[in-house]
Parts: C-alpha cells; sequence; structure tokens
C-alpha cells in the first residue's frame, strides 16, 4: 500500500473545496470541483493499485465520462447566464437563490 | 415619360427650367427645395445618382449660365429602368447656396443613398446639410483645414526640380502659358535640404 | 535500461531531425508545389530550383526583430509557441517507420498517444491567440478551438474501426496486421475518408483553415508572432501535416510495409505514401475553398460523426460476428 | 514511494494550489491542465495506463479546452476584479479546506492493503485496454449504459440550453 | 458613428479592420462591431487614398485630363477615359468616326474583362481559395498585352483623345486579340469549374449579403451588384453610348441579391464582354479615328512639315489646349463597376470648371453595412469583395 | 452534384500542374515589350545629318501633366549649328520621379524629338539622379542612369532587361544591342 497518493488526492480534495468556496467566478468555482472530482479519481486509482482492483478503474473511467457530461452542462449554463446577466461572479447571481 | 412629369411640375410651380445637351436642369428654390425634392420621389424619381457640390466663385460672367449665389448643389435623380415601372428619365435638381449660410436640408430620408454623397459635399465644400444622419468628413482627415474644392483653396502644387537649381513652378508656368504671368522665372537657389553629391 | 534509454535518445534525435529536415524541405516543396498548380514557378532563386530557399527563409525569419505586443501576457506568450512545437514534434515518437524497433517508442496504446499529443498541441494555438493581447489571434484562438470541437468527436470514431478489426491500440501492431492481411483502406474505405476530411481540419488546411484565415484574420492566432517564435508555430503547423500524413499512411495504408510485393526498404515505402498524402493535401489546397467554421462543425457533427458512428457499428458487428479479428 | 512519486506529487500540489488562488482565469485553468496531465501520468505509475491516456485526452484535452473556450468567448479572463462582497469566506474556505484534508488523511491512514504490491499488480496487467475492456462490459454494463445514456442528455440539454433564436439574438 | 465604450455589451467586440488589411482591397478601414463571429455593424471609413484628382483636373487642360482619369479607377480604367472624354465630345459636339467607336468598344470590353478577371480573383481569394487568382492573372496579363500593343501602357492608356483615339491600332493587335479571345472562353469555363456548384462555395455564398432589390436602389447600387439583386439596369441598355444599342448581348440577372449571385453575375458578364468584342473585331473597317476638327484635335504629323496653319494649330493645342464651350454636362456610361460619368461643368476655357466624377464604387460601398449586417465575419471579406469597390475609384 | 463539382475542382488544378509555367524570370530573361512601349524618353537625331531634332519649342514642357519636361532654348551656332532648326535646346532635362509616362511630350513634340523609349529600370537613390539631362537622353545613351553607372562599375556593357519585336520607326537611330 503506497498512501502518498491517497494523502496527495485528500490534499487535491481539500484545495478543491477551498476553491469552491473562495473563488468568485462561477468557471473558476466550476474548476474547483473538476479539480475536486480528479482527487476522487486518483484515490480511487491508488487504490485499485493497492487491492489490485480493476473494477475501480473502471468507475474512473465512468467518473471520466460523468465529468465530460458534467461540464457540458455546465458551461453550457454559464455562457448562458452570462448572455443574459453579463457576469460570471457567483455573488451577482444570487437572485437565482429566490 | 417622368422627365416631361417633372417639366410640367417644374413650370406649374414655377421652378426656372434650362435644357442642354439632352439634360433638364431645373433651379429650386432653397426654402422650399426639400419639399421639390419629396415630390420628385413620389413620382417615381426612386434612384439618387449623384449629388454634385459646384463653386461658382469665380465663373465667369457673361456666359447664358447666371449663378445668383456661390454655391450650387446640383442633384441627379434617376427613375431606375429596370426596377418597377422605371423608364430612364433623369432629372438635375439644383439649389443654390448661399455664401453666408452654407446650409441646406438633407434628402438622406429621401433616399438613403445620399448619405456618402452629401458627406463629400460637406468635407469638400464645407455645406452643411441639416438632418444628415452622420455628417462628418469622408474624404479628408478629421482635422483637415479648410474646403479644397472651394476655388479659393489654393492648389497645393510643388514644383518640380531640376539640376542647378532649375524648377518649375507649376501655377506660374501655366499663368505662362496662358500670357497672364511671366512664367518660368523665379528662385533657381541650391539644392535641397540633406542631398548629396 | 540505461542502454534502451539511449538508443531511444538516439532514435528521438535522428527523428527530430529528419522531421526539421522534412520541415524545412516541405516549405519547399510546398511553395514549389503549390505553385505548379498556379502555373507559375515558385522559389527558384537561391541555390538550384531554390534548393536553399528554406535555409535562406530560416536565417532571415530568425535575424527579425523579435517584438512583444504591449498587451501580451508575457509568460503565456512565450509559452505558447513552445507548446505547439513541442506537441507537434511529439506525435511522431510512436509512428513506426520499418519492421521491428524503426520506431522511436513501441507504445502499446499508440494510438491514443497521437491522439493526445494532437489535442494538446491545440493549447499552443489558442494560448497564442489569447496571450498575443489582440483582437485577430483572439478570434483565430477561439476559432481553432471551435475546429476541435468539430473534428476530434469524428476522428475518434473513425479510428475505433480500425482498432477494432486490428485488435490493438499499437500502430506498429495495426501495420503487421495490414502486412497480413491486406491495408485497412480498402476494408474501411468509409472510415479512411471520415478519417482523412477530420484529419485536414486536424492539419488546419484547407478547407479547415479557417483559425489562420489570412483573408479575414491577417494570420490568425500568430498575427503579432515574429522571429523565432513565429517560425516555432511555422514548424508546429507544417509539423501537423507531416504527422497527420504519416498517421493516415500508417493507419490505412500500411505503413512502410511494401506494396505489391516489392522489396522491403525501412523508411522509404512510409515515405512514399505520405509523400502521396503531402501532394493530396496540396492538391485540395490549390482547389478548393475555406469553409466557414460554423460550417465545418455543423458538417462535423451532422455528417461526419454520424457516418463515422453507423460505420463503427458496422464494422464492430462484423468483427463480433467472428469476421477478422 | 520514491523520488519521482515525491516529485510528482509536490507539482500536483502546486498545480492544484495554483488553479485555486491564480487571479487570472486563463492561467488558473492552465495550472488546472497541468494537474489534470500530472494525474494522467500518476496513473501510469500506479498501473492504469489506459485511464491515463483517457485522462490526458478526455480531461486536458478537451474538458479543460472548453473550459478556456468559455474563458475567452467571455472575455472573462480577469473575473475576480472588484471588491468582495463577502470578504470573511477567504479564511473559512481555507478553514474547511485544511479540516476536509485532515479528516480524509486520518481515514486514509486507517486503510491498509489487502494484497502485497507484486500481486496487486499482476491482477492489474498494467490496466491496459485489453485488461479494463472485460471488467467494463461486463461488471459495470449497467453503470456504462447509464452514463452514456447522461452523456446523450447531456449533450441535448447542452444543445438546448444554448439554443440559438430563444430569448436573444442568437 | 462609433458607439461610445458605455453602451458596449462585454460580449461585443469592436475590431478595426484596416486601413492596411489583406482583404479590404486597397486603403479601406472597415470599424466591426463583433458578438462573437456575428457582424452587428459596420462602418467604412474611406479617404486613404483621397488624391484630389477633381480639383487637380480643374488646374489642366482637357487634353491633359486624359492622364488623370484612369488613374481613378486602375483596373477598369478604359471607362474613365471613355466617360471622360463622351462629356467632354458632347460639349464641344465633336464627331467620333465610326472605326473610332468600335475600338473602343472592344478596348472598353477588354478592360472589363480585366476588372472582372481581378474581381474574380480577389472574390475567391477572399474565399481561400489560392488557384483562381493566378489564372485570372495570366489571362489579365494577356489583356495588359493588348493595351500595351495598343496604346504601349498597361494600365494608364492615355489612348483617347478628345474626338477620338491617339493612333490607329497596330497591325499585330487583331491577331492577337483573336488568339486571346479563342483561349478565353474555356478559361472563362475553367474559373466557372473552379467554384460554380461547388458545395463549400455554396455554403459560403449562397444567402450571404443578401441586399434586396429596393434596398440596392435605396443605397445607390449599381453595376453588377445592382443586377445580381435583379435589376435589370445596364447604361450600355438603358442610356447607349459608343453605338451599344447595335451589339447584340445579353445582361445577366440574378435573383437573390446574395454573394453567389454578385459572382456569378460578373462571370457571365465577361463571356458578354467577349462576345461584344467578337461583334466589334467584325465591324472594324479601315477608316479615320479621330475627329479632324482641328480646333480640338492634334493635325496629322505629316502636315507639320508642310502646311503653316497645322503648326499653329498644332502649336496653341500643345501649349493651350482647346477652349469648350460653356455648359454642364454629365454622361453616364457602364463602367465594370457601374454607372461611371463625369459632370463636367465648362466656363469657355480649356481647363474644365469643374469636374465631378459620378464613382460607382463610392456608392457601391455604401450598401455593405446593409448586406454584412448579421453575417458572420468570415463573411464579410466576401461580401466586401462581391461589392467590388476599387478605392482609387471610391477616394479619388 | 456537388461532389462532382469539387472533383471537377481538382481536375482543372491538376491539369494546370501539368502545363506550362507561364513565369517570366525577369532579370535572367527579357521581358518582351511591344514596340509602342512608354519607357524612357529618348531625343533622337536627324539621320542623314547627325544633328538634333530638337529645337527647343517647350511643347513637350507645356503639354506635360506632370510638368516634369525644363527646356531651355539657345541660338544655334549657324557655322556649327546643333540641331535643325535656328535654336536648340541648351538644357533639356527630364524629372522621371515626376513623369508619368503617359507620352503627351512625344505628341506634342512638332519635330518628332522627344519620343517615348524602351528602358524602363529607372530606379534608383537619390533625388537628382532622377533628373535625366541631355546626356542621358540623346539617341547615342543605351541605357538608364542606374544602368550606366553598374556597367561602369563592373565594366561590362549595359544589360537592358527586355526584348522588342520591332523598334518602332519613331525611335530612329536607336540601337539596342
Amino acid at each position: 500500500m503506497n498512501p502518498f497518493y491517497l494523502l496527495v488526492s485528500a490534499a487535491l480534495f481539500a484545495l478543491g473545496a477551498y476553491g469552491v468556496l473562495a473563488r468568485r467566478s462561477a468557471i473558476l468555482v466550476f474548476m474547483s470541483v473538476e479539480l475536486m472530482l480528479n482527487a476522487a479519481g486518483l484515490a480511487l486509482v491508488a487504490f485499485a493499485r493497492a487491492w489490485g482492483s480493476l473494477e475501480a478503474q473502471a468507475v474512473v473511467l465512468l467518473l471520466i465520462a460523468l465529468a465530460a457530461a458534467e461540464v457540458a452542462v455546465g458551461l453550457a449554463l454559464v455562457v448562458a447566464i452570462y448572455r443574459t446577466r453579463e457576469t460570471t461572479l457567483v455573488d451577482d447571481l444570487s437572485e437565482l437563490k429566490g | 415619360m417622368r422627365r416631361d412629369q417633372a417639366k410640367a411640375y417644374a413650370e406649374e410651380k414655377g421652378i426656372p427650367i434650362r435644357e442642354e445637351h439632352g439634360m433638364l436642369h431645373l433651379v429650386l428654390p432653397l426654402s422650399e427645395f426639400k419639399i421639390h425634392m419629396r415630390a420628385f420621389k413620389e413620382m417615381g424619381f426612386n434612384y439618387l445618382a449623384d449629388v454634385i457640390g459646384v463653386d461658382y466663385l469665380d465663373y465667369p460672367e457673361g456666359t447664358s449660365w447666371q449663378h445668383p449665389e456661390r454655391f450650387a448643389v446640383i442633384y441627379e435623380l434617376v427613375s431606375m429602368p429596370g426596377f418597377r415601372d422605371g423608364d430612364g428619365s433623369r432629372i438635375y435638381p439644383r439649389v443654390y447656396v448661399p455664401e453666408k449660410k452654407p446650409r441646406l436640408a438633407s434628402v438622406t430620408d429621401l433616399w438613403p443613398s445620399a448619405n456618402f454623397p452629401e458627406r463629400e459635399v460637406y468635407d469638400l465644400f464645407g455645406l452643411a446639410f441639416e438632418g444628415h444622419p452622420d455628417l462628418r468628413r469622408i474624404l479628408l482627415p478629421e482635422d483637415a483645414e479648410g474646403h479644397p474644392l472651394r476655388k479659393d483653396h489654393p492648389l497645393g502644387e510643388t514644383p518640380t526640380l531640376f539640376n542647378d537649381g532649375r524648377y518649375i513652378d507649376p501655377a506660374s508656368f501655366r499663368a505662362g502659358l496662358r500670357g497672364k504671368d511671366k512664367g518660368l522665372t523665379g528662385w533657381r537657389g541650391g539644392r535641397r535640404k540633406g542631398e548629396r553629391r | 535500461m540505461i542502454g534502451a534509454l539511449f538508443v531511444t535518445a538516439v532514435k528521438a534525435l535522428v527523428l527530430i531531425l529528419a522531421l526539421l529536415f522534412a520541415f524545412a524541405y516541405i516549405t519547399w516543396i510546398m511553395r514549389r508545389g503549390l505553385a505548379r498548380f498556379q502555373v507559375r514557378l515558385g522559389p527558384n532563386r537561391v541555390g538550384p530550383f531554390g534548393l536553399l530557399q528554406p535555409i535562406a527563409d530560416a536565417v532571415k525569419a530568425i535575424f527579425k526583430e523579435d517584438i512583444t505586443v504591449a498587451q501580451a501576457d508575457r509568460l503565456l506568450y512565450w509559452l505558447a509557441p513552445l507548446l505547439a512545437f513541442t506537441f507537434a514534434l511529439a506525435a511522431f515518437a510512436v509512428i513506426p517507420v520499418g519492421p521491428d524497433g524503426w520506431v522511436v517508442a513501441n507504445l502499446d496504446m499508440g494510438v491514443l498517444y497521437v491522439f493526445a499529443a494532437s489535442e494538446l498541441a491545440i493549447y499552443g494555438v489558442f494560448l497564442a491567440g489569447w496571450a498575443s493581447g489582440s483582437k485577430y489571434p483572439l478570434m483565430g484562438g477561439l476559432r481553432s478551438i471551435a475546429a476541435l470541437v468539430g473534428y476530434e468527436l469524428a476522428l475518434g470514431m473513425a479510428i475505433l474501426p480500425v482498432v477494432l478489426m486490428a485488435g490493438t491500440l499499437n500502430l506498429q501492431e495495426i501495420v503487421e496486421w495490414q502486412k497480413q492481411h491486406g491495408y485497412f483502406i480498402v476494408y474501411q474505405l468509409p472510415a479512411f475518408l471520415i478519417y482523412f476530411i477530420a484529419s485536414l481540419a486536424e492539419m488546419s488546411r484547407t478547407p479547415f483553415d479557417f483559425a489562420e484565415a489570412e483573408q479575414e484574420l491577417v494570420a490568425g492566432f500568430h498575427t503579432e508572432y515574429s522571429s523565432t517564435k513565429f517560425v516555432a508555430f511555422y514548424i508546429a503547423e507544417l509539423l501537423h501535416w507531416i504527422v497527420g500524413s504519416a498517421l493516415i499512411a500508417t493507419l490505412f495504408l500500411g505503413g512502410w510495409d511494401a506494396p505489391f510485393g516489392l522489396p522491403e526498404i525501412p523508411v522509404l515505402w512510409l515515405f512514399v505514401k505520405w509523400a502521396l498524402f503531402i501532394f493530396l493535401v496540396l492538391w485540395i489546397w490549390a482547389s478548393w475553398f475555406r469553409t466557414r467554421y460554423d460550417q465545418m462543425i455543423r458538417f462535423a457533427w451532422g455528417v461526419l460523426l454520424p457516418a463515422a458512428t453507423v460505420w463503427f457499428l458496422i464494422t464492430a458487428y462484423y468483427v463480433v460476428k467472428g469476421g477478422m479479428a | 514511494m520514491s523520488l519521482v512519486d515525491l516529485f510528482l506529487g509536490a507539482l500536483l500540489l502546486l498545480t492544484g494550489f495554483l488553479a485555486v488562488r491564480l487571479k487570472n482565469a486563463v492561467h488558473a485553468a492552465l495550472a488546472l491542465a497541468a494537474n489534470f496531465i500530472l494525474v494522467g501520468v500518476v496513473y501510469f505509475l500506479l498501473e492504469a495506463r489506459f485511464l491515463g491516456w483517457i485522462q490526458i485526452i478526455v480531461y486536458a484535452g478537451a474538458i479543460m479546452v472548453l473550459f478556456v473556450f468559455v474563458i475567452m468567448l467571455l472575455y472573462a479572463a480577469r473575473a475576480e476584479v472588484g471588491a468582495d462582497p463577502l470578504p470573511g469566506l477567504k479564511p473559512l474556505a481555507a478553514a474547511v479546506g485544511v479540516v476536509g484534508f485532515l479528516a480524509l488523511a486520518y481515514a486514509f491512514a486507517g486503510v491498509k492493503a489487502p494484497l502485497a504490491a507484486k500481486a496487486a499488480s499482476a491482477a492489474l496487467s498494467g490496466g491496459t485496454a485489453e485488461a479494463l475492456g472485460p471488467v467494463i462490459w461486463q461488471t459495470w454494463l449497467y453503470a456504462v449504459l447509464l452514463v452514456a445514456a447522461l452523456l446523450l442528455v447531456a449533450t441535448v440539454a447542452a444543445v438546448t440550453i444554448l439554443r440559438p433564436g430563444e430569448g436573444g439574438r442568437r | 458613428m462609433i458607439p461610445e465604450p458605455k453602451e458596449l455589451r462585454t460580449e461585443e467586440m469592436l475590431l478595426n479592420m484596416g486601413p492596411q488589411h489583406p482583404s479590404t482591397h486597397g486603403v479601406l478601414r472597415l470599424v466591426v462591431k463583433l458578438a462573437g463571429e456575428e457582424v452587428l455593424d459596420v462602418v467604412p471609413h474611406i479617404g486613404y487614398l483621397h488624391t484630389g484628382f477633381e480639383k487637380t483636373m480643374e488646374n489642366r487642360t482637357y487634353h491633359q485630363n486624359i492622364t488623370y482619369t484612369p488613374r481613378m479607377d486602375y483596373l477598369h480604367s478604359f471607362a474613365h477615359d471613355l466617360a471622360y472624354a463622351l462629356s467632354v465630345e458632347k460639349l464641344l459636339g465633336a464627331e467620333v468616326p465610326e472605326r473610332a467607336r468600335v475600338i473602343r468598344v472592344i478596348l472598353n470590353e477588354l478592360s472589363r474583362i480585366a476588372s472582372h478577371l481581378i474581381f474574380v480573383a480577389t472574390g475567391l481569394l477572399d474565399l481561400g481559395a489560392l488557384t483562381p487568382f493566378f489564372y485570372a492573372f495570366r489571362e489579365r496579363e494577356a489583356i495588359l498585352d493588348l493595351f500595351e500593343w495598343v496604346s504601349g501602357q498597361r494600365f494608364h492608356h492615355n489612348y483617347i483623345r478628345i474626338g477620338g483615339l491617339r493612333e490607329d491600332l497596330p497591325e499585330e493587335f487583331v491577331p492577337e486579340l483573336k488568339k486571346f479571345l479563342d483561349t478565353f472562353d474555356h478559361r472563362v469555363d475553367d474559373y466557372q469549374g473552379l467554384f460554380v456548384g461547388s458545395p463549400i462555395f455554396e455554403g459560403r455564398a449562397r444567402g450571404v449579403g443578401v441586399i434586396s432589390a429596393e434596398d440596392a436602389i435605396a443605397y445607390g447600387l449599381t453595376g453588377g451588384s445592382l443586377r445580381a439583386s435583379g435589376v435589370n439596369y445596364d447604361v450600355r441598355k438603358a442610356y447607349p453610348y459608343c453605338d451599344y444599342e447595335t451589339y447584340d448581348f445579353e445582361v445577366p440577372l440574378g435573383e437573390r441579391g446574395d454573394t453567389w449571385d454578385r459572382m456569378v453575375v460578373r462571370l457571365e458578364e465577361m463571356r458578354q464582354s467577349a462576345r461584344i468584342i467578337r461583334q466589334g473585331l467584325e465591324r472594324l473597317e479601315p477608316g479615320p479615328i479621330r475627329d479632324p476638327n482641328p480646333h480640338f484635335s492634334f493635325p496629322p504629323r505629316e502636315l507639320l512639315a508642310t502646311s503653316m496653319e497645322a503648326v499653329i494649330y498644332h502649336f496653341k493645342l500643345a501649349t493651350e489646349g482647346f477652349e469648350v464651350p460653356p455648359g454642364e454636362v454629365y454622361v453616364p456610361t457602364e463602367s465594370a463597376r457601374g454607372e461611371l460619368g463625369y459632370y463636367i461643368v465648362a466656363d469657355g476655357g480649356s481647363m474644365p470648371y469643374r469636374v465631378k466624377v459620378r464613382a460607382p464604387s463610392f456608392f457601391n460601398l455604401q450598401a455593405l453595412p446593409v448586406a454584412a449586417r448579421g453575417q458572420f465575419f468570415q463573411d464579410l471579406v466576401a461580401i466586401l469583395a462581391s461589392l467590388d469597390p476599387v478605392m482609387g475609384d471610391v477616394d479619388r | 452534384m456537388s461532389v462532382m463539382a469539387l472533383a471537377k475542382a481538382l481536375g482543372i488544378t491538376l491539369r494546370h500542374f501539368f502545363s506550362k509555367p507561364v513565369t517570366i524570370p525577369y532579370p535572367d530573361a527579357p521581358v518582351p515589350l511591344k514596340p509602342r512601349f512608354h519607357g524612357r524618353h529618348v531625343l533622337t537625331r536627324h539621320p542623314d545629318t547627325g544633328l538634333e531634332k530638337c529645337i527647343g519649342c517647350s511643347l513637350c514642357a507645356a503639354a506635360c501633366p506632370a510638368y516634369a519636361i525644363y527646356v531651355e532654348p539657345a541660338e544655334n551656332d549657324p557655322e556649327n549649328p546643333v540641331s535643325i532648326g535656328e535654336r536648340y535646346a541648351k538644357v533639356y532635362e527630364i524629372n522621371m520621379l515626376r513623369c508619368i509616362f503617359c507620352g503627351n511630350c512625344e505628341e506634342a513634340c512638332p519635330t518628332g524629338a522627344i519620343v517615348m523609349g524602351y528602358e524602363f529600370e529607372l530606379a534608383d537613390y537619390r533625388y537628382a539622379d532622377f533628373v535625366y539631362t541631355k546626356k542621358d537622353l540623346l539617341v547615342d545613351t543605351v541605357g538608364s542612369k542606374p544602368q550606366r553607372r553598374e556597367a561602369k562599375e563592373k565594366k561590362k556593357p549595359v544589360k537592358l532587361g527586355f526584348e522588342v519585336p520591332y523598334v518602332r520607326p519613331e525611335l530612329e537611330g536607336v540601337k539596342y544591342e
């Protein structure tokens, strides 16, 4: 077992979490989410390496496909919002909250 | 023919007419000029071919043409053949613009194609078109001084230089050809600044 | 280990030199070839038949003043040509030029490697567009990404039937398969056509060269580049052409395999097939127009991708039913 | 844990840090792209070679390109300008990050690998496409189908959201 | 007007095209307002090539001015010579002999072909096709060679004289012209094969930059661009000059007024021009080439040695030029770009009092914003090229 | 059929690929000029007597729309005439920077003295070098100023960059090597 990459992935996840909270631009928040997803993938692959589990790797493959779908919709939303509101700052979109 | 129609209209309204070289010139009064132009447009002159500015400052006296004011703006109206019921009639209404108050109404609302040529007349003659959507200089730089096609605007030709300081000054050379001036005379000084050999 | 590394390094060096030489002369071929299509002579002043022209061009380009636009993003402005150049060069590493050993890196997933390299090379293009701090390059950069979104899927979909039939992602093995069974252009003609069209876009050649459309964008993404940085882009751009042609020859025309039972000479046969595609691209360049980028995307998504998918399904059915594998 | 691992780990953290800290969105996106490529390299080292390529192609080649495209399209590179309406959020975010890291690290520390490295490596057989294929198409078949359907829906959704001629010029 | 930055949406971008830009056909500056790649508005800024020809011509004799006219529209330069000469001849009441009229028609049509060749060449180049450019220049070179045979000049011929032509055609001209005509039809077929029907060209040009007939009239379009919108207006048919009414030719018309029509109409016009030239060749009978009126025509060179009167006329014409009776005249002609005419105000002197050139490109350029709004930026250059502006003609 | 049109375009370009290029490699190969070409002016001489035809009447200067010609006449010495008439051109200069090669001077010349020749390689460096004097224009001189300077430096005859099918009769006495 090589816990090193697990630690790295934990750190990356933490960085992503920080980014999601601290960033103000919708695109950058979104990028931080991607960073977190990647950290999860890294952890899974590290586990797979330790367990000798190809299934875990397959899950990462699905994860990547999911990420692609998510990004397509997410970025489309960002562009659509930008078109109507002309901003990418999350805080300016607060009226969406209700 | 719309041309005859326009002629009849002019006679009815008392607009002076002049026919020459097969062209029908109509001298519209400045005050009611736009009204008449609109009438022409409604008559079917759907195409404005040109807007021509002329400065009659030193137009010689004694010819059969009389020019009451210094500037004239000549419009060329066509009933476009090949489009709807156009018959190819051409008329040349003109309006004289006094030097003291060089402004007249724009016809861009009747013929959008007057946009550029009116700007050109404004640029080169300094006649302001009231109601023009975008009256700026068009051919000259925005910061140019004067209106070059006015007759009192200097031509600004540069002399042609030859060896040993000989030169031809175009304006006086031209004058010399016509016996108005002594022609080939003047300065015969050294070389141009910075010239070697 | 060290020995193998050394061999690889030497191979890579030789390949890089060969590619740079090929680049230099492809500019000559390009200009002479285009000129012949256009009933003129092309460069003929420097050396016999203008053969020294590339060298003269290089010398001239390098000694030009290196300009950086004041608005530019310095780091990326400098990085972009480097990225474009590196990834364009890297893609050739897995293309076999001869039987065993005549390849720099015999990766078991070489197709994926080529794919990754060609995608990453786009970074150089649009970073250049963005970092120049000028509007024309920005539009060129945006167009290049738009094009990427268009062709990349069709490109991948068109390779899949080949991979499926050969049962491997290794380029060397794909060539070996073709040596045994015959060339893929015979089995996979639709895939070949789709792949060829998509790779025209990938090489950004006519009719899909709108990212650097000279007429409206002046020179697209590299408008603001001069001197060596410009040369890097120029090399990268032509390397795409070189690599793209070599790849299509490898995938569909049997690569280094000698056709018609002719004697097998490494490099030579790949070179011949490669030259064929170089000429084909040149020919199309001389004959056709530039599409509009939205039309290209519509074409890629509306025609190429569905066609590639259908063909992939047909091939899959065939392979599963126990055809060749 | 070799030197290579250390080096890669350090680079990963650095690029990740840059990705969440850089002011310029294009720079941040590039840092993130570098991070993704490095993750792909780590996948190679962890005997997941097919995944490594896919990671590079999809994440670095497609997803990040889309990000950069959108940033450039919206001229949103200098996004975070002006006064921060919630200035207190940054330390809080940092705190959440640190706590999250510690919790995860604690959880991971308790994990014990059941297999020896050699055996695990043999089971993975390099994580090539051949090895991965049966798993995907047998164990995870329904998941794959679900993801495929999701991808299709996502494509349709993205196109619908940006459909021209609705509520605007385009 | 360029909008103030405040009015700008962030998504919009102001792009300054020119005055030095590969596809502005000279020194034209376009300020383009873009949303992404969509053109919201175009504002042409002209005048970078303004040379003040009109002012200069007021200070040269009628004879000397012939050297200035072709320099405006340097592509269809013969049209300007001809339009100017026709106006002055009308003022003078000069009689142009039959042979001179036929030669004028032949050369005018040749020049028109040369101009349309440039149009096709640069228009297709703006669509990204490199090769037609060189093919068209090859044919144009042949035409320029023909002009060189006739006048010794390739662009600025100075071949037309008030009342006729400078000198007769050289012997070699007619065979050379026939040789050219024999190959020319195949060459036009080649151009046609290179773009008409090609799906890429269809995609780039069909329905792009549409100008309706109403808009075309309103914004002052003439020439091929107007005919592409379906308006059958060709000055050669509507107000015939130089006996154009006796030549048998068709006026190609478009239907939709898009880039495609504007391109193809000009292509067809080249064929019709070749047809006119063939008819002209048949009519080419030996005869005088100049109105012998000594008032404005140089006397024959042989007479200088024998006749004192001829010498006096010669000296007077060379130094002072000839006097033109006062009057104002305008003769419309059809240049490759549209209706071209010289409005000349004569005051009885030997120099025109005022010359106004009705330059077709100047008016055609006004329609650019109309055609380009809502189109893609990539199409803007194609639309501009299809309107065929020549900046020398625009700026004068 | 649209694909056929694309193929047709390919066919047309391929046909041209195998046709002869039309390029004239100009500095190596001479440019074929037509007899009426308007090149650098030539001041001709009377073929029998060898006297200059120019009588200094300045008609060319007057006809020139660019004011590029300067003529200063002087009385001929009856013993040793320079020209055929009473007067001759003491100074005859053309400023080639101003000249637009229209040929009006040729048309205006009553004696056929000034004729447009064929030389067109006039590019030079200094303003003064563009003023062509009688010495540079007279019929015995071959080549433009820069050409002759280069020939002098290289000690070779002047290399002319053109060829004409025949020389116009007006240019009597002109010899091109």
